[in-house]
């Protein structure tokens, strides 16, 4: 274990939740559950991220009273990245959920392992 | 500010564990749309407010408002009076007379309560 | 085909030969090589169905978890194996992140010379106050047209999934009444009423602040379309429909990302050229400063605001 | 500054403009549209890539006003601009050839929308080819991945959905792990365009700082890339998603999509981490070993399918395990080798995707073996390139699969350690590939005298068979002249470090 631990805590806090998500996509059989834990995987970089442009003391990155000294500011790069992020996850999630409404429609269920036995037992 | 950016982060892993166990996908929503709620809160103390407006706007209201919809297409926002009767044949899943029987209902019920 | 010989004689010719070969008219091993065609076996009726449900009996206990211990067995392991590479995962993550640089301090390499021309030369280059806008819309501009392409390229997946043809959808909705339609709320409507301009207002002054205060195209888009949104489903397709329909949101969609583009590759042309591109910066501070950002802002407003909307109306109605 | 140095970027944004544009347009307005756009973008890749071997060096073209650490880069060498060159010719001939079965399969009012994915992914492809900024690849990938998904999804029947999910869940994972790494990476090193990263990167190994983040950085890149690419243990998605998408799909993405992750990692190893400090990871072995095992189990696989498509499909993976063999092998000539491959595999398996419905259609749409028996006589074309494409699968001489079989024995006799696995391994796998390749082969030229299903004229599919003639000669080009291509990979590869 390295020393920064407990001063990154926000960091592990975002790792922990990457793992939550992780396992979701990776075990839930239920679709709309796996949709969530993607969100949540999502939401964990972006948190990661955002931890790691924090600078202790300073303001968010808006010029005000003409202020434009690097030490008054955090850096606003991971904050460019997260926001590009947000719109990439939310299409992804909506693509997601119209695949959902489609299996659904054909299988009347949202169980990823039924539908694959469904399929196996037509023989196809 | 430590401590509750702390009480925050608990909240989180709370919330993301909570959503993996609970057994109503709608409850399931709802707990996501407090993440991504406290999320954006979390963001303005790491002053980001950038990314705490689009997270409050995409995340917990656009994005909830999707999985809504998609519960709604897929009959799983029901009314109460139906829960029992669609509870009791999903145990009896193995059945797929059952799960057909409660599809018609449901078919039947929809444009009642859509 | 202009041939010269006859037909009889053309056709021993090579040519000729090779044709007709690959038309078809003769097979070249029947024939002339001992090689013949194998008889076909014809089972009689009931042995097929006995097969077919042999086969399918044996798929049920292959494919039922209650019956095959092995699939179950399987099963397990897989969920066992998944759990522990998770938990792996996290271990790995949480070491890694105790050998990362401490948060919030100054000194990390993240605080080098590329955040200090961001902060420090960003209003003078850009115009812009919000120097996180002005950074995604100048400094990175081809990651945010991709981005808003990721948005377009979403809603043509969606649409290929749920759109439903026009002429259906209306036949549905003439049998089913009101399907789709609201049943008249009036808490809800009476909200909507009051709610819905106030929405607008304020996510049109989030998209033309978006270079002066935090906000901008994207974050201004989704309120916007959480408004329409809001209004569909207080008042209904009906009414939405009166002043956007599908065709308003293909020119809406394609005029935003059409002059997205043509600004964006204005600015990169010129700019890789070494061309002075003659878009004034203005006065900072001012809403109308900040040379392409705030036309950009507006683009991806619009685009990001009808996206939103399309994709609650495929999904609940299938047609926009 | 060279007007020839603005046609990368011109490429891209033309790409993205006819997307945007078909979205507009009527179905046959949208096809001729994206003809359009293919023959223009491959006359601009070519005119790059005479420019870049003129020059001999690669260039810079800096998106927007701002130079390196600020702003967007995109970066032209040989290699890009070859792999460009030969992305949009394949994506060409692949829509061409399966241009009948979209009107049949996909529902009449929706086909603009395919042309439109087909845009976006060619320029998504073609921005992960020449992008020299991190994110810019991200953002493409999820790109690449979500246009993917509707090339799946378009035939819409419960199979290919349920092949759309699976290949998203993969996909989306391996994203969020290459999002992960890209984060650490930017985290250690304060920089998201490649050669400022790679500098850090190289400063970092050097004095030993961040050690232990520095490779899970990379751990975790590569693994993302690798699910995206459907390398062994995470192909479970593949053979759905190939075997029952419509035709063009079929091939675009397996030619293509999974290329152009790999042709993202092979950047990342050049131009991010540097081929020393990635070679001294250890993780190639890793990607060696699974290498060698897709190559075993993606063979086993395929010859236990009883579905042409499936069992090309699972071809596939062996194939994508040989390029990570190359990558395994840890020097310049693997290196060559799998970029070799990933043109030669792209050229062979889209050609056999093709030339596979052909043989199809005359077997009543029926995919199974027993079906397909004297298909070959049916629908001579097909067959021939279907032969082609099997014998050049195999190795023979005189098609491309042999070039790259060449080069990948002659990486493994230079790398003492690893020779025996690859070579082995390397014997086994061809068997392998020519028992179920023969098979197949022998099936459609077995002879019957009488058939149910009628055989098809040159008059009714011009367009298919000029399609296959084509492919041929693309593949009978890379193995009989395949020197100056190795030639210029060679040299690409040199512009990368």
């Amino acid at each position: 274990m390295g020393p920064n631990l407990f001063i990154n805590y926000g960091e592990a806090v975002a790792m922990l939740l990457f793992g939550i998500g992780f396992g979701n996509l990776l075990l839930q059989s239920n679709l709309i559950k796996k949709i969530i834990g993607l969100n949540i995987m999502d939401t964990a970089v972006y948190l990661f991220l955002a931890e790691k442009g924090y600078i202790a003391g300073r303001v968010a990155p808006i010029v005000s009273d003409g202020v434009q000294d690097m030490e008054a500011y955090i850096n606003p790069i991971p904050s460019g990245l997260v926001l590009t992020g947000i719109v990439v996850s939310v299409s992804v999630s909506a693509l997601m959920l119209a695949l959902t409404i489609r299996l659904y429609r054909r299988y009347h269920t949202l169980d990823l392992d039924e539908i694959s036995r469904q399929l196996k037992k037509e023989g196809l | 500010m430590t401590i509750f950016q702390s009480i925050l982060l608990g909240f989180l892993v709370v919330c993301a564990i909570s959503v993996s166990f609970s057994r109503n996908l709608l409850n399931s929503i709802l707990i996501y749309m407090s993440y991504s709620l406290i999320m954006s809160i979390l963001w303005v103390c790491l002053e980001s407010p950038d990314l705490a407006i689009t997270e409050a706007a995409v995340g917990a209201g656009v994005t909830s408002i999707l999985f809504f919809a998609t519960l709604k297409k897929i009959q799983a926002i029901r009314i109460e009076s139906e829960k029992a009767e669609t509870t009791a044949a999903k145990n009896n899943d193995a059945a797929a007379q059952g799960r057909q029987e409660s599809e018609a209902k449901d078919r039947k019920a929809e444009p009642a309560h859509e | 085909m202009s041939r010269r010989k006859p037909n009889e004689e053309y056709d021993k010719t090579m040519a000729g030969r090779f044709f007709g070969w690959l038309s078809g008219s003769k097979d070249p091993y029947l024939g002339q090589v001992e090689m013949q065609a194998q008889e076909e076996k014809v089972l009689p009726s009931e042995t097929i169905i006995e097969r077919m449900r042999e086969a399918q009996m044996r798929r049920d206990k292959v494919y039922d978890p209650e019956a095959n211990t092995l699939a179950r067995l399987f099963h397990k392991i897989y969920t066992a194996s998944a759990v522990f590479f998770c938990i792996a995962l996290v271990g790995v993550l949480l070491v890694t992140v105790s050998y990362l640089p401490p948060s919030g301090n100054p000194d990390n390499p993240v605080n080098n010379v590329v955040s200090e021309r961001y902060i420090e030369d960003g209003l003078q280059e850009t115009g812009a106050l919000n120097i996180v806008s002005g950074m995604i819309l100048t400094y990175r501009a081809f990651d945010t047209f991709g981005e808003t392409n990721v948005l377009f390229i979403a809603t043509c997946c969606v649409m290929i999934l749920l759109m439903v043809d026009d002429a259906i959808l209306k036949k549905q909705e003439a049998m089913s009444d009101r399907r789709f339609e609201p049943k008249n709320d009036a808490i809800l409507q009476g909200t909507a009423l009051v709610l819905t301009p106030i929405i607008f207002i304020f996510g049109i002054y989030i998209i033309l602040n978006g270079h002066l205060s935090p906000g901008g195209g994207f974050s201004g888009g989704a309120i916007m379309g959480a408004g329409l949104i809001l209004y569909t489903s207080a008042f209904g397709f009906h009414k939405t429909q009166r002043f956007f329909d599908e065709h308003i949101y293909k020119i809406a969609k394609i005029t935003a990302l059409c002059m997205y583009g043509l600004i964006g590759t204005y600015f990169y042309v010129t700019g890789a050229n070494g061309i002075e591109n003659h878009i004034p910066l203005g006065i900072p501070g001012h809403i109308l400063s900040s040379g392409i950002i705030l036309p950009i802002n507006f683009c991806v407003g619009l685009e990001v605001a009808c996206t939103m909307y399309a994709f609650y109306a495929l999904f609940r109605r299938g047609g926009l | 500054m060279d007007f020839v140095q603005n046609f990368p970027c011109f490429s891209v944004i033309l790409c993205l403009f006819a997307g945007i544009l078909s979205s507009g347009l009527k179905d046959k307005a949208a096809m001729r549209v994206n003809t359009c756009l293919l023959g223009i973008v491959t006359l601009l890749s070519g005119a790059t890539l005479l420019y870049t071997l003129q020059t001999g060096q690669s260039f810079v073209y800096v998106m927007g006003k701002f130079p390196a650490p600020w702003g967007n880069e995109i970066r032209a060498g040989v290699l890009e601009a070859l792999t460009a060159l030969f992305f949009c010719v394949i994506m060409l001939l692949s829509l061409l050839g399966g241009r009948h079965k979209l009107l049949e399969e996909v529902e009449s009012g929706k086909t603009y929308l395919y042309y439109v994915l087909t845009d976006l992914l060619l320029s998504s492809l073609l921005a992960l080819v020449y992008t020299n900024d991190m994110f810019t690849a991200y953002v493409f990938v999820e790109i690449n991945t979500i246009s993917a998904c509707g090339l799946i999804m378009i035939r819409q029947n419960g199979r290919t959905i349920e092949a759309a999910v699976r290949y998203m869940i993969m996909s989306l994972l391996g994203s969020g792990l290459l999002l992960l790494g890209l984060c650490m990476l930017y985290d250690l090193t304060g920089h998201l365009l490649m050669s400022n990263m790679k500098e850090s990167v190289a400063r970092l190994a050097a004095t030993g700082q961040y050690e232990i983040p520095l490779i899970v950085a990379i751990v975790l890149i590569s693994v993302g890339i690798c699910i995206k690419s459907a390398l062994f243990p995470f192909h479970a998605w593949l053979p759905d998603a190939y075997g029952y998408s419509t035709v063009s799909s079929a091939a675009i993405l397996s030619s293509l999509v999974s290329k152009g992750y790999i042709f993202l990692l092979i950047k990342i190893i050049y131009r991010v981490i540097g081929f020393d400090i990635y070679g001294d990871t250890r993780i190639i072995d890793v990607l060696f070993a699974f290498g060698l095992m897709g190559m075993i189990f993606g063979s086993l696989s395929a010859i236990k399918e009883n579905d042409v498509r499936r069992m090309i499909a699972y071809s596939s993976v062996a194939q994508i395990g040989y390029i990570y063999m190359g990558f395994g092998m840890g020097t310049e000539a693997g290196m060559t080798a799998s970029v070799f491959h990933i043109l030669s595999h792209a050229a062979t398996k889209s050609l056999l995707f093709i030339a596979a419905i052909g043989l199809t259609d005359v077997s009543g749409g029926s995919r199974k073996f027993i079906e397909l028996t004297g298909a070959g006589y049916r629908n001579k074309w097909a067959g021939a390139a279907f032969t082609v494409g099997s014998l050049s699968m195999v190795g023979m001489p005189l098609f491309s699969g042999f070039i790259s079989k060449l080069l990948f024995a002659q990486a493994a006799v230079q790398n003492h350690v690893k020779m025996l696995p690859a070579l082995i391994v390397l014997g086994v796998s061809t068997i392998l590939n020519a028992i179920y390749f023969m098979k197949t082969v022998i099936r459609i030229y077995t002879p019957v005298g009488y058939s149910a299903y009628p055989s098809i004229t040159f008059v009714k599919m011009r367009v298919y068979a000029v399609t296959l003639v084509a492919f041929i000669l693309l593949n009978v080009i890379l193995g009989i002249s395949s020197q100056p291509v190795v030639d210029m990979i060679r040299q690409g590869l040199a512009m990368f470090s």
